[in-house]
C-alpha cells in the first residue's frame, strides 16, 4: 500500500492482492532471485537497450559514446566550407536570449562607409559560464549557432575557457557529420539567407578567418611578385622601435601618421624623407636629429590630445587611415614617454651623445623594418595600384604642412 | 608454538633466553601476523564488494588501476594516507582522535579467538565466542566517542543510531549462538568446530558417521534457523545495508563518520570491514564448518599435533592450506551474500528496525532456543537425566525423532512469527494512514 | 600469576579503587558522577571476590559466582539509577544531587 | 614469566586506578564515563591475569558494552555535560578527602597488609614448574548455577525483571506530554488551519 501526499489530500494506492505463500518471506527470496540474474547475466555486455540484462557501461576513453543527433554541449558557430561565408549575420537574438548571459558580439561595418554590414567581427562565448541550455541555437534565425556534441573541455588554464570568433567557428560539414537529419532539414533555408546576406559584404568582412588569412596569404604572393622595386622610403621614425609586435599593415599607418604629425608640429626643417639615408655616418648632427626627434615626439604627445589637423581634415575614405590616426595618437603618447629619459640625458654630454646615437639607430631600423613591412601589407589591404596608399597619403599630407610651415616662416 | 620458538632460540641457536621473553616473542609475532592480515582482507573486501555490487547493477566496478582494478584498494589507501586531516574547531580533540582507535582496536582484539585452519588459532580461549562478542560491543563506545566527539548534529544521531542498534541486535546474536552451545556444551570456537566433523549430521549426534568434514549445524532445524537470525543480526551489527541506518548517506550524510577525514575516516572504514569479514567468518565457523570440509581432517590426523606427535610436518602444511581455503571460501561466499542483500533490499527505517529486532528475532531465537533444549535432550539425554523411555532408543532413530520435532517447532514459530509480525505491520501502516486522513479531514 | 604478586597488591589496588570510588560518590555533584563512583566501588569489591577465589579457593565456583551476582546488580542497578536519573531531570531540568530537595524540612 | 606478569600487573594498577582517578575528578562528565570504561577495561584484563577468563569477558560484556554505553545515554539525554562545579566545594570536599584517605590508610592497607590470609601453596605439577591447580571455569560455574546456587540464580532473574519493569516505569514519559513531531501532512493541516482562522477573523472584522 503506498501513501501518496499531494496538497493536504491523501491517496492511498492500493497494490493487487498479495500473492499468499506457504512460507512467509518468500518475497525477500524473489527480491534477491531478481539481483542473482543481473548479477549472472552482467558477465555479458548489453546489445541494445531493448534487453534489460547485461552490462551497459561504456568504457569511456577506450570507448567513445555514440551520442544522439539531439546531444547538446556547448554553441559553435557555422561557416560555408566552400565560400567561407559565416552564417552569423550578427543579429544579437543569441545575446538578447542566453541566460547566464556568456555571449558578446560586435557588428562587422563597412571600412568605407561604416555602415553596419550583416556579418559579425567579434564573437565572444564564455564557455565556463555556458549551462548548454540551447536556446541561442533554438533562437538563431539564421541557423547559424549550433550545438556541438564535444564535450571534453577541460582545461587548467580557466580564462582560456572565453571562446572567440576563430575558435568557435566549424564548417558546416562538422555540423552535418554530427546531426545529418537536423542540417538537412535547415539547410535549404540557412544557405538562402546566407546569400542575401553575402550580397551585402564587402571583401573579406564575414569571412571565416581561416580563409581570410589564405586569402591574405595569397595576395601577399602576389604582393611580393608585384613589388620588385624597393618600397618608398621610409622616414625616420620619432618613436623608438617598439618591442611590441603589430602586424605589418599596422605599422605602416602608424609610421605614416607619425610622420605627417611630426611633419605638422615642427614645419621648418627639411622634410623627414630626406633625413633617413644621411643618418648613416653618424655625425653630431645625424644624433641632433635624432635628439630633435624626440623633442617633437614629445610636443607631438602634448599635442596629440586634440585630433592633429592633417588626420581630422581629409575625409576618411580608408579604414586604415582613420585607423592610423587613433594609433598614431597613441603612438606619440607613448614615443612621448620614452623620449623623456632622453631629453633629461640631453645635459649629461657623454651619456647624451651614446643615447642619441642609439635612439637613432633604434629609429633607423625600425623605420627600415616599417618600411619592408609596409609594402605587402598596404597591397593586401586594398586595391595592388594603391600599395602604400595610407602610408603615401600620409607623406603627402605631411610635405604640405611642412610646406605651409616654411611659407609661414 | 611456543615450544617451537624455545626449541628454536635456546637449543638451536643457545641463547638462553629466558621463557617469559620468548612468550613475549611469540606472541608479538602471532600478533604481527594478524594485524598484517586484517589490512589485508580490508582492502580485498572493499575491492570485491564494488566489484561485486556493481555487477549486481549492470556496470563493471573499478577496472582502470591495474589489471581489472585490482589496485584499487591500494590507491584507495594511498589517497586516504595524502589527504588532509580535519579537526573540527569545536570538537573535543583527544576524544576526536581516540575514538577512530577505539573502534579499530577491538576488530584486532577478536582475531586472537579465529581459527584459520586446524591447529591455525591465535588463542583457544575457552570462552572464545564471548570474548567474541564481547569485544565488538566495545566498538559501540568508539562510535560514541567519534559521534559525540565531532560536535555535529548528525555525527551525533548516527553514533546514536548505530549504538542502539548495536546494542539491540547484539541479544538476538548471542541467544541464536546460545542454542549452538547449547548443542556443543561448550563456548570454545575450537571445540565448536571439532564438533561438525561428519556427513550431514555430526559426529557428536551420531557417532559412527563418516567423516567427510560436513556434519555442519546449518543441516540441522536448529542451526538452521540460528543461522537465520545470527545472520540478520550481523548484517545489522556490521552495518550493511538492509540495517545502515547509522551511515545512512541519504538522511544523515555519514553518520558517525562525518567530521572524519583521511585516515581517522580509513580507521573506521578499516574497522567496519574487517568486522564485515570476522562476522562472515564467525558465521562460517559456527554454522558450516569452518575449516571443516572433505579431507581437511584426515589430513590433520597424518600431521604433527598435540594428539599426534609422531605425524609429518608435510600434513601440517597441506591440512592447513586446505582448512584455511575452505574458510575464507565460506566467508568470501558469506560476503558475497552480504552484496547480494545489499543489492536487493531497501534500508528499514529506524522503528522498523527496532521493530524487527525485538519483537521478531528475539521471540525467534528464544524458540530456537528451546528446540536446542529438545535436540540435547532428545540425543544426548537418558534415565539418568529422567529421560527413560527414550533409554533404549538407538542413536539414528534418536537422531531423526530429535530432527523431525525441531523441524516441526521451528518452522511452525517462524510462519507464526512471520505472519503475526506482517499483521502488525499492516495495522501500524493503517492507522497511520487513518491518522493521516484525520488530518487532511481536518485541514480542508 | 599467584607466585608473581602477592594477594595483598591485588587487595590494595582492589582498595584504592574503592576509596577512589567512594570518594567519586560523595564528591560529585551531578548524579551520573555519583553513579560512576558507585559503579567503580562495585568493581573493587568485584576484582576481591576475584582475587580471593583465586588464591585461596581456585577449584570452587562461589567467588566467581558472587562476581556475577554483583554484575547483575551492578547492571540492575545502573539501568533503575539512569532512568532515576532521567525522570529527575524530567521533573527539575537538573542532574545535580543538591538541587532536587524538595522534601527538605 | 614472574617478571613478565608483574610488569603487566603494574601497568593494570597503575591503568585501573589512575583511569578511576580522572573519572572522579574530570569535570567534563562525557570524559568521566570515557575513563570509567578505561577503568573497566583495565579491571577486566586484571581479570584475565588472574585466570578468570569467564568473569573477564563478562565483564567486557556488561560494564563496557552495557553499563557504560548506558551512562553514556543518559549523560546526552540530560544534557548536563559540563557544569561550573562538578565537584562538591568548601568543607565538604575536605571531609570528603579526609573520609577517604582516612579510610584507605588507617582501615583498609593496614589491615589487609597485617592479616594472614593463608594462601595455599600452589600446586606444582610433575615434570614442570607452572602450576597445575584445577581452576573453576565457565563449565563449572554453570553447572554450579543450576545446581547448588539456583534460587540465587533465579532470585537474580527476577531482580533483573524487575529492574528492568522499574527502569522503563520511571522512565516512562506520557504519550501525551511529549512533543510530537509533526509529519508533513499534519504541519500542512496545521498551518491550513491558522491560515482559516486568519481569514475567519478578517471577514469578523
Amino acid at each position: 500500500m503506498a501513501i501518496q501526499i499531494d496538497r493536504g489530500n491523501i491517496v492511498a494506492v492500493t497494490r493487487g492482492a498479495r500473492k499468499q505463500r506457504l512460507l512467509p518471506g518468500g518475497a525477500m527470496l524473489d527480491g534477491l532471485a531478481v539481483i542473482w540474474t543481473h548479477w549472472r547475466e552482467s558477465f555479458r555486455k548489453n546489445r541494445d537497450f531493448s534487453d534489460i540484462h547485461g552490462t551497459f557501461t561504456e568504457e569511456y576513453p577506450d570507448q567513445q559514446p555514440k551520442l544522439p543527433e539531439a546531444y547538446r554541449n556547448m554553441p559553435i558557430l557555422l561557416y560555408d566550407d566552400e565560400s567561407g561565408h559565416e552564417l552569423c549575420t550578427s543579429c544579437f537574438q543569441c545575446q538578447r536570449i542566453c541566460p547566464p548571459q556568456v555571449i558578446h558580439m560586435t557588428q562587422a561595418k563597412d571600412p568605407t562607409t561604416g555602415k553596419p554590414v550583416p556579418a559579425v567581427a567579434e564573437f565572444i562565448i564564455e564557455y565556463d559560464a555556458c549551462m548548454s541550455c540551447g536556446f541561442c541555437a533554438e533562437v538563431c534565425p539564421f541557423d547559424a549557432i549550433k550545438m556541438d556534441h564535444n564535450f571534453e573541455l577541460s582545461t587548467a588554464d580557466h580564462p582560456g575557457l572565453t571562446t572567440h570568433k576563430q575558435a568557435l567557428l566549424r564548417p558546416i560539414s562538422y555540423y552535418q557529420q554530427l546531426a545529418p537529419s537536423f542540417w538537412a532539414a535547415a539547410e535549404a533555408g540557412a544557405m538562402k539567407k546566407l546569400e542575401g546576406s553575402v550580397k551585402r559584404r564587402p571583401d573579406v568582412i564575414g569571412l571565416a578567418p581561416q580563409l581570410t588569412e589564405k586569402i591574405e596569404a595569397r595576395r601577399r604572393e602576389l604582393a611580393a611578385q608585384a613589388a620588385a622595386a624597393p618600397p618608398p622610403a621610409a622616414a625616420p621614425a620619432a618613436a623608438p622601435g617598439e618591442a611590441r609586435k603589430l602586424s605589418p599593415e599596422e605599422k605602416a599607418a602608424k609610421l605614416a601618421a607619425i610622420k605627417a604629425k611630426n611633419a605638422a608640429a615642427k614645419g621648418q626643417t627639411a622634410p623627414p624623407e630626406a633625413a633617413p639615408p644621411a643618418t648613416e655616418g653618424m655625425s653630431p648632427a645625424e644624433a641632433k636629429a635624432a635628439k630633435l626627434a624626440a623633442i617633437r615626439a614629445k610636443n607631438a604627445a602634448a599635442k596629440g590630445e586634440t585630433p592633429p589637423p592633417p588626420e581630422s581634415a581629409p575625409p576618411a575614405d580608408d579604414k586604415a587611415a582613420k585607423l592610423a590616426a587613433i594609433r598614431a595618437k597613441n603612438a606619440a603618447k607613448k614615443a612621448a614617454e620614452d623620449a623623456a629619459p632622453t631629453a633629461e640625458a640631453e645635459t649629461a654630454p657623454p651619456a647624451d651623445d651614446k643615447a642619441a646615437k642609439l635612439a637613432a639607430i633604434r629609429a633607423k631600423n625600425a623605420a627600415k623594418k616599417a618600411a619592408e613591412g609596409a609594402a605587402p601589407a598596404a597591397e593586401a589591404e586594398t586595391a595592388p595600384p594603391a600599395d602604400d596608399k595610407a602610408a603615401r597619403l600620409a607623406a603627402i599630407r605631411a610635405k604640405n604642412a611642412a610646406k605651409k610651415a616654411s611659407e609661414d616662416e | 608454538m611456543y615450544d617451537m620458538l624455545y626449541n628454536l632460540i635456546n637449543v638451536v641457536f643457545g641463547f638462553n633466553w629466558p621463557t617469559w621473553l620468548i612468550s613475549l616473542i611469540g606472541h608479538a609475532a602471532v600478533a604481527a601476523i594478524l594485524f598484517a592480515v586484517a589490512p589485508f582482507q580490508m582492502l580485498f573486501l572493499t575491492y570485491y564488494e564494488r566489484r561485486a555490487i556493481a555487477r549486481m547493477q549492470d556496470r563493471v566496478g573499478p577496472n582502470r588501476v591495474g589489471p581489472e582494478g585490482i589496485f584499487q584498494p591500494i590507491a584507495d589507501g594511498v589517497k586516504m594516507f595524502t589527504k588532509e586531516d580535519i579537526v573540527p574547531k569545536a570538537a573535543d580533540r583527544w576524544v576526536h582522535l581516540i575514538a577512530p582507535c577505539v573502534v579499530v582496536a577491538p576488530t584486532m582484539f577478536m582475531f586472537a579467538v579465529v581459527p584459520w585452519g586446524p591447529g591455525m588459532v591465535p588463542v583457544d580461549l575457552n570462552v572464545g565466542l564471548l570474548f567474541f562478542f564481547a569485544i565488538s560491543s566495545i566498538s559501540a563506545v568508539g562510535l560514541m566517542m567519534a559521534g559525540w566527539a565531532s560536535n555535529n548534529k548528525f555525527a551525533l544521531l548516527g553514533a546514536m543510531r548505530s549504538v542502539a542498534q548495536m546494542v539491540s541486535y547484539e541479544i538476538p546474536a548471542i541467544l541464536s549462538l546460545l542454542a549452538i552451545v547449547m548443542i556443543t556444551g561448550t563456548l570454545s570456537i575450537v571445540s565448536i568446530i571439532d564438533a561438525q566433523a561428519g556427513l550431514f549430521i555430526n559426529s557428536v549426534d551420531l557417532p559412527g558417521v563418516p567423516d567427510w568434514g560436513l556434519g555442519w549445524f546449518i543441516f540441522t532445524p536448529v542451526g538452521f534457523l540460528a543461522f537465520f537470525c545470527f545472520f540478520i543480526a550481523a548484517l545489522a551489527e556490521g552495518e550493511r545495508t538492509p540495517f545502515d541506518i547509522p551511515e545512512a548517506d541519504s538522511e544523515i550524510v555519514a553518520g558517525y563518520m562525518t567530521e572524519y577525514s583521511g585516515m581517522k575516516f580509513g580507521l573506521f572504514y578499516l574497522a567496519q570491514y574487517v568486522l564485515n569479514f570476522l562476522l562472515c567468518g564467525m558465521t562460517a565457523i559456527i554454522f558450516f564448518g569452518g575449516w571443516q570440509g572433505p579431507g581437511v581432517n584426515w589430513l590433520y590426523s597424518q600431521a604433527i599435533s598435540p594428539a599426534n606427535p609422531e605425524g609429518m610436518w608435510l600434513f601440517n602444511v597441506l591440512a592447513g592450506v586446505l582448512g584455511v581455503f575452505y574458510f575464507l571460501a565460506k566467508t568470501y561466499f558469506f560476503f558475497f551474500v552480504m552484496i547480494w542483500i545489499r543489492g536487493a533490499y531497501p534500508r528499514l527505517r529506524v522503528d522498523q528496525l527496532m521493530d524487527f529486532g525485538w519483537k521478531f528475532l528475539i521471540p525467534l531465537t528464544l524458540v530456537n532456543m528451546l528446540s536446542a533444549a529438545i535436540w540435547v535432550g532428545l540425543t544426548r539425554w537418558g534415565a539418568a537425566e529422567g529421560l527413560a523411555f527414550i533409554e533404549g532408543w538407538s542413536a539414528g532413530v534418536r537422531w531423526g525423532v530429535a530432527f523431525a520435532l525441531t523441524l516441526i517447532i521451528n518452522l511452525a514459530t517462524y510462519i507464526m512469527m512471520a505472519r503475526i509480525y506482517a499483521a502488525s505491520q499492516a495495522a501500524r501502516s493503517r492507522l497511520e494512514l487513518e491518522e493521516l486522513r484525520d488530518l487532511a479531514a481536518m485541514s480542508r | 600469576m599467584t607466585q608473581a604478586i602477592p594477594l595483598e597488591a591485588v587487595l590494595v589496588v582492589a582498595a584504592t579503587l574503592f576509596c577512589i570510588g567512594l570518594f567519586g560518590a560523595l564528591a560529585r555533584r551531578s548524579m551520573v558522577g555519583v553513579l560512576i563512583g558507585v559503579e567503580l566501588m562495585l568493581n573493587a569489591v568485584n576484582i576481591n571476590l576475584v582475587a580471593f577465589w583465586r588464591y585461596l579457593e581456585p577449584g570452587f565456583t562461589g567467588g566467581l559466582t558472587f562476581v556475577i551476582f554483583i554484575i547483575t546488580v551492578a547492571a540492575a542497578e545502573a539501568a533503575v539509577g539512569l532512568a532515576l536519573i532521567i525522570a529527575v531531570y524530567r521533573t527539575w531540568l537538573t542532574s545535580n544531587v543538591d538541587n532536587v530537595d524538595s522534601m527538605k524540612g | 614469566m614472574n617478571i613478565l606478569i608483574q610488569v603487566i600487573f603494574g601497568l593494570l594498577s597503575a591503568l585501573i586506578v589512575g583511569a578511576a582517578m580522572m573519572a572522579v575528578t574530570v569535570r567534563n562528565i562525557i570524559h568521566a564515563a570515557l575513563w570509567l570504561i578505561a577503568c573497566f577495561f583495565g579491571v577486566g584484563a586484571l581479570y584475565l591475569l588472574l585466570e578468570a577468563e569467564f568473569i573477564a569477558v563478562v565483564q567486557v560484556l556488561i560494564y563496557v558494552g552495557a553499563v557504560s554505553i548506558l551512562i553514556l545515554f543518559a549523560i546526552m539525554l540530560t544534557r548536563q555535560i559540563e557544569g561550573a562545579r562538578h565537584l562538591v566545594t568548601g568543607w565538604r570536599l575536605w571531609v570528603t578527602i579526609a573520609i577517604c584517605v582516612a579510610l584507605f590508610a588507617t582501615v583498609l592497607v593496614p589491615t589487609l597488609l597485617s592479616h594472614n590470609w593463608n594462601v595455599p601453596p600452589p600446586v606444582i605439577a610433575e615434570g614442570s614448574d607452572l602450576p597445575a591447580e584445577p581452576l573453576a571455569g565457565a563449565a563449572e560455574l554453570g553447572r554450579d548455577f543450576v545446581f547448588v546456587y539456583l534460587l540465587h540464580f533465579q532470585v537474580t532473574g527476577v531482580l533483573l525483571t524487575m529492574a528492568l519493569i522499574g527502569a522503563i516505569v520511571i522512565a516512562f514519559e506520557e504519550r501525551a506530554r511529549r512533543r510530537r513531531v509533526l509529519t508533513l501532512a499534519e504541519e500542512h493541516a496545521l498551518r491550513e488551519q491558522k491560515k482559516n482562522r486568519g481569514t475567519e477573523e478578517q471577514e469578523n472584522r
